[in-house]
C-alpha cells in the first residue's frame, strides 16, 4: 500500500530541497547593503506621502470572503468526481448527496444576492 | 485703411486702457493697459459679432532690452470659431507691481498657461484657482525667463546628493 | 452598500502615479487621491522634463533653433521643424517654392502617421494588446528608414531650413513612399479587426474620459481630442498653410468624445494622411527647393567654392555676429501637428537671434482636461485616458 | 595531479562566480528611466526589428526592486534628478547604469539653467552611449559592454 505513495514523497522532498536550496544559495551568494532609502516603499521615485496601510472600504473584504466560500465548495467536488464512476453503479445515493450539498450553498448564494453583496459601486 | 472692427470697438468702449494697435504680416495686435483687461476679454468673448470663444495662448514677453512703455507684456492670443479670425491682445504690466487679473473664469484652458507665466516671469494673476510653480521645482527661487536671469542658471543644477 | 460605506470612515489614500511609471511614457506625475479604487481627485504635476527651450532660443540664431525644435515632440519631429520654419518665413514675409511646400506636406503627413502609429501602439500596449504595438512599430520602423534616407537621421531630423529644405528628396524616394502607402492600409485593417470590436478594448475605452464639445473648446483642446468631441476644426482646412488647400481630404470627427472616439479619429486620420501623401507625390512639381535669396538661405556648395558672391553670402550668414537680419516685429503662426495646434510666437528685435520664441504646445493645453475626466473613475482608467490624450513630456515641459 | 584528472572529463568543474555571472549576464532586467527622445529609440531597440530579446535583456522591470541595470534614456532636468537618484538607491546590488545619449551623459545641446549636465556627477555610470539619439545598434553594443562588466563581477568583492 505504501509503495503507491512513494512518487509523492519524492516530489515533496525535491520541492522542499529546491525551495530552501535556492533561498540558502541566494542568502550566501547575494550581497546585502542596507540603506535608508532602500527600505522605504517605492512610489515611482517620490517620497511616499503616507503609509499605505489605510482603512479602505469593506466591500473588498466581503468579496474575498465570498470567493473563499465558493472556492472551497469546488474543492469538495474534486474527490467526489474522482470516485463517482465506480460508486454510481451501486446506487444513486452519491449523486443525491452532492445535490444536497450544492443546494445548501445555492441558498447561501441567493441570500447574498438579495442582500446586495454583489453590487460593486 | 479700414481697421478691423475689433479695434474700433475696443477703442470706443475702453478708450482709457487702449494704447495702440499694430498690424504685421497679417497679425492684428492691440496693446492695452492691464487694469480693465478682464472686461475687454468678457466683451470679446460674449459680443455676438466677435465671439472669441477659443483662447489659444497666454504668454509673456520681457521688454527689458527693447523700448516699450512697461517692462512686461502679457500676450493673449484669441481665435473665434465662428468667423475664423485671430487677434492678439498685449497687456502691459509695469515692473513695480506685476499683478494682472486672471481669465480662468472665462476660459478654463488658461489655468496652466497663467501658472507657467507666473513661474517663469513672476507675474501674479489675481483670481487664479491655485497659483503655484508649474515647470520649475517648488523650491526654485527666481524667474528664469526674465532677461536678467543667466542662461546657465545660478547653480541649481549642481547641488544634489552624490551617490557612490 | 453605499450608505453603509460612509459611517465606516474609509480614509483617502494619496498615491503618486509618478514620474517614473510604465504607462506615463515620459515624466508625467499625477497625485491621485483614491478611496478604494476610485480616484476622488487627480492633480497632474508637470515640469519633470523642463529643458528651457525658450530661454535657449534667445541665444541661438534661427537656423540653429530648428535643431532644438525636433527635441520637443519626439514622436513627430518633422512637424515641429516645419512649424518653426513656416513661422520664421512668415516673420520674414518670404514664400518657399512650390516644390519645397509639397515636400513639406509629404514629410509632415508621414510624420503624422508615425506619431499616430506610436500613440495608438503605446495605448494598446498599456491596455494589454502587445501585438498591436509590435505591428505598428514595425510600420514606424519603415517610416524611420524613409526619414533616415531623406533627412539623414531617424528621429532628430532637422530637415527644414529657413527658406527651404536641407536638401532635395533623394532619387526613388517617391516610389518608396508609394510602396509604404500601399502596405500600411493592410496593417491598419489588421489592427482594426483586432481592436474595433474587441470586448476588452471596448470595455476599457468606451464612455471613459468623455469631454463635451463646449468643454473641449473652453479648455482650449485641439487636434484629435477636439475632433473626437464632435467639433470639426483643423488648421489645415481653416487656415491652409504650405499649399494644403490644393489637396482634398476630409477631417474625421467623433461623436461623444471618449477614449474610443479619439482612437477612431486617429486611425481615420492616418488614412486621410495617406490620401494627402498620394496626391502630393502624384503632382510633385519640379524646380528648386530653396528660395534664391542668398541673404537668407546659404547658396549651394559648388557656388560657395567657385563664385565670389557665394562665398561672401555663405560667411555673411554663418559668421559669429553676422547672420541674416530679420525685420523687427512679432508674429504668431500655428500649424496642425498630430496632437493639435503647435503655435510659435516669435518676437524679433532685428538681431541675429530671436528676442523671444514662445512655443504653444498642444500637450500642455490638452493635459488640463485630465483631472475633469479622471474624477470618479477607477485608477486603471487613468492609463487609458492619459494615453488617449497622447501627452508628450518633451513638448509639455519645453 | 589536480582534481580534474581524477574526475576525467565527464564532470565540469567551475566556480560559483562563473555560474552566477553567466546566468545574470544573459538575463539582465533593465530599468528604463526613459525621459525624452532616447526613450523612443530605446523602444526601437526593444521592438521587433532590433530586438533586445536576443541579448536576454528584453524583460523590462519598471520597479527598481528587481532591476539589475538602469538605463537613463533622455535628458534629466533638475526636477527629475532627485527621482533618478532615489530610484538608483532603491535598486539592489549588484547594479549597473547606462547613460544613454548625449543629454544623459553630458547635458547634450541644452546647456540651460534646468538641465543636469551629465548624470555621472551624482550617480556612478558604467557605460555611456554617444549619439542624439544613439542608434539601436549603439544601445545593443552598450548592453554587450555591460555584459562584459557583469562577467568580471565577483561575490568576494561584494561582501
Amino acid at each position: 500500500m505504501l509503495k503507491e505513495y512513494l512518487p509523492i514523497l519524492i516530489l515533496l522532498v525535491f520541492a522542499f530541497v529546491f525551495a530552501f536550496g535556492t533561498l540558502l544559495l541566494s542568502h550566501f551568494v547575494g550581497p546585502r547593503k542596507y540603506s535608508d532609502v532602500k527600505g522605504e516603499p517605492y512610489e515611482s521615485g517620490i517620497k511616499p506621502f503616507m503609509d499605505a496601510r489605510v482603512r479602505f472600504s469593506v466591500k473588498f473584504y466581503i468579496i474575498a470572503m465570498l470567493f473563499i466560500i465558493f472556492d472551497i465548495e469546488i474543492v469538495f467536488l474534486y474527490p467526489w468526481v474522482v470516485v463517482y464512476k465506480e460508486i454510481v453503479s451501486q446506487g444513486i445515493f452519491i449523486f443525491i448527496e452532492m445535490i444536497v450539498f450544492v443546494a445548501i450553498l445555492l441558498i447561501g448564494y441567493f441570500y447574498l444576492w438579495k442582500r446586495g453583496a454583489f453590487e460593486w459601486e | 485703411m479700414n481697421k478691423r472692427p475689433e479695434i474700433e470697438e475696443i477703442k470706443a468702449r475702453f478708450p482709457e486702457s487702449y494704447i495702440r494697435d499694430e498690424e504685421f504680416r497679417g497679425d492684428i495686435s492691440i496693446v492695452v493697459r492691464k487694469d480693465r483687461i478682464f472686461d475687454i476679454f468678457k466683451f470679446l468673448k460674449e459680443d455676438e459679432n466677435f465671439l472669441y470663444n477659443f483662447l489659444v495662448d497666454v504668454t509673456c514677453v520681457d521688454y527689458l532690452k527693447l523700448n516699450e512703455i512697461e517692462r512686461f507684456a502679457v500676450v493673449y492670443h484669441l481665435y473665434s470659431h465662428k468667423n475664423n479670425s485671430r487677434i492678439r491682445i498685449k497687456a502691459l504690466v509695469p515692473e513695480k507691481d506685476t499683478v494682472i487679473s486672471s481669465v480662468c473664469s472665462l476660459w478654463k484652458g488658461a489655468n496652466w498657461m497663467e501658472r507657467e507665466v507666473f513661474d517663469l516671469f513672476g507675474i501674479e494673476f489675481t483670481g487664479h484657482p491655485d497659483l503655484r510653480r508649474i515647470l520649475t521645482p517648488d523650491d526654485f527661487t527666481g524667474h528664469p525667463l526674465r532677461k536678467d536671469y543667466p542662461l546657465k542658471g545660478r547653480g541649481e543644477r549642481e547641488n544634489f546628493k552624490v551617490v557612490k | 452598500m453605499e450608505e453603509k460605506d460612509l459611517d465606516l470612515q474609509t480614509e483617502i489614500l494619496v498615491l503618486n502615479f509618478g514620474p517614473q511609471h510604465p504607462s506615463t511614457h515620459g515624466t508625467l506625475r499625477i497625485v491621485m487621491e483614491l478611496s478604494g479604487e476610485v480616484a476622488v481627485k487627480a492633480t497632474p504635476v508637470i515640469g519633470y522634463l523642463h529643458t528651457g527651450f525658450e530661454k535657449l532660443s534667445e541665444h541661438l540664431d534661427y537656423n540653429q533653433f530648428i535643431c532644438v525644435t525636433d527635441r520637443m515632440n519626439y514622436l513627430s519631429p518633422l512637424n515641429n521643424n516645419i512649424g518653426f520654419a513656416i513661422a520664421v518665413e512668415k516673420l520674414l514675409g518670404i514664400e518657399v517654392p512650390k516644390r519645397a511646400q509639397y515636400i513639406r506636406v509629404i514629410m509632415a503627413e508621414l510624420s503624422r502617421i508615425s506619431d499616430h502609429l506610436l500613440s495608438i501602439g503605446a495605448q494598446a500596449l498599456d491596455l494589454g494588446a502587445f501585438t498591436v504595438f509590435l505591428y505598428f512599430y514595425e510600420e514606424r520602423e519603415k517610416l524611420y528608414d524613409l526619414f533616415e534616407w531623406a533627412t539623414g537621421s531617424r528621429l532628430t531630423t532637422t530637415y527644414t531650413r529657413i527658406g527651404g529644405l536641407m536638401r532635395d528628396l533623394p532619387e526613388g524616394f517617391e516610389d518608396a513612399v508609394k510602396k509604404f502607402c500601399k502596405g500600411l492600409p493592410k496593417v491598419i485593417k489588421e489592427v482594426e479587426i483586432l481592436l474595433n470590436r474587441n470586448k476588452i478594448w471596448l470595455g476599457r475605452t468606451r464612455d471613459i474620459g468623455v469631454v463635451s464639445g463646449e468643454d473641449a473648446v473652453n479648455y482650449g483642446l485641439t487636434g484629435p481630442c477636439l475632433r473626437a468631441a464632435n467639433v470639426e476644426w483643423d488648421i489645415r482646412k481653416m487656415e491652409p498653410y504650405s499649399s494644403y488647400d490644393e489637396f482634398e481630404f476630409d477631417i474625421p470627427v467623433g461623436e461623444n468624445g471618449d477614449v474610443y472616439d479619439r482612437y477612431l479619429v486617429r486611425m481615420e486620420e492616418m488614412r486621410q494622411s495617406m490620401r494627402i501623401i498620394e496626391q502630393a507625390v502624384e503632382n510633385l512639381p519640379e524646380g528648386p527647393v530653396d528660395i534664391d535669396n542668398p541673404k537668407v538661405r546659404i547658396p549651394k556648395k559648388d557656388d560657395v567654392y567657385n563664385t565670389m558672391e557665394g562665398m561672401i553670402h555663405h560667411f555673411e550668414i554663418f559668421m559669429k555676429n553676422r547672420g541674416f537680419i530679420p525685420p523687427v516685429g512679432e508674429v504668431y503662426s500655428s500649424t496642425e501637428v498630430p496632437n493639435g495646434e503647435l503655435g510659435f510666437f516669435i518676437v524679433s528685435d532685428g538681431g541675429r537671434c530671436p528676442y523671444r520664441v514662445r512655443i504653444r504646445p498642444p500637450s500642455l493645453v490638452n493635459y488640463q482636461v485630465f483631472p475633469m475626466m479622471m474624477e470618479g473613475r477607477m485608477l486603471s482608467d487613468a492609463v487609458a485616458i492619459l494615453e488617449s490624450l497622447n501627452i508628450i513630456a518633451g513638448e509639455l515641459d519645453r | 595531479m589536480g582534481i580534474e584528472s581524477l574526475l576525467k572529463s565527464n564532470i565540469l568543474v567551475t566556480t560559483v562566480d562563473a555560474v552566477v555571472n553567466w546566468g545574470r549576464k544573459y538575463s539582465l532586467w533593465p530599468m528604463p528611466m526613459g525621459t525624452a527622445c532616447c526613450a523612443i529609440e530605446f523602444m526601437s531597440t526593444l521592438a521587433s526589428r532590433y530586438d533586445m530579446g536576443r541579448f536576454g535583456a528584453e524583460r523590462l522591470s519598471f520597479s527598481p526592486r528587481q532591476a539589475d541595470l538602469m538605463v537613463v534614456a533622455g535628458r534629466v532636468s533638475i526636477k527629475m534628478m532627485p527621482v533618478v537618484i532615489r530610484i538608483w538607491e532603491e535598486i539592489p546590488e549588484p547594479k549597473w547604469c547606462i547613460a544613454m545619449g548625449a543629454c544623459a551623459s553630458s547635458g547634450g545641446v541644452f546647456d540651460t539653467y534646468t538641465l543636469v549636465q551629465g548624470i555621472d556627477q551624482f550617480i556612478p555610470v558604467d557605460v555611456y552611449i554617444a549619439g542624439c539619439p544613439p542608434r539601436p545598434e549603439g544601445v545593443l553594443d552598450a548592453l554587450v559592454k555591460i555584459q562584459k562588466l557583469v562577467e568580471q563581477d565577483s561575490i568576494k568583492k561584494r561582501k
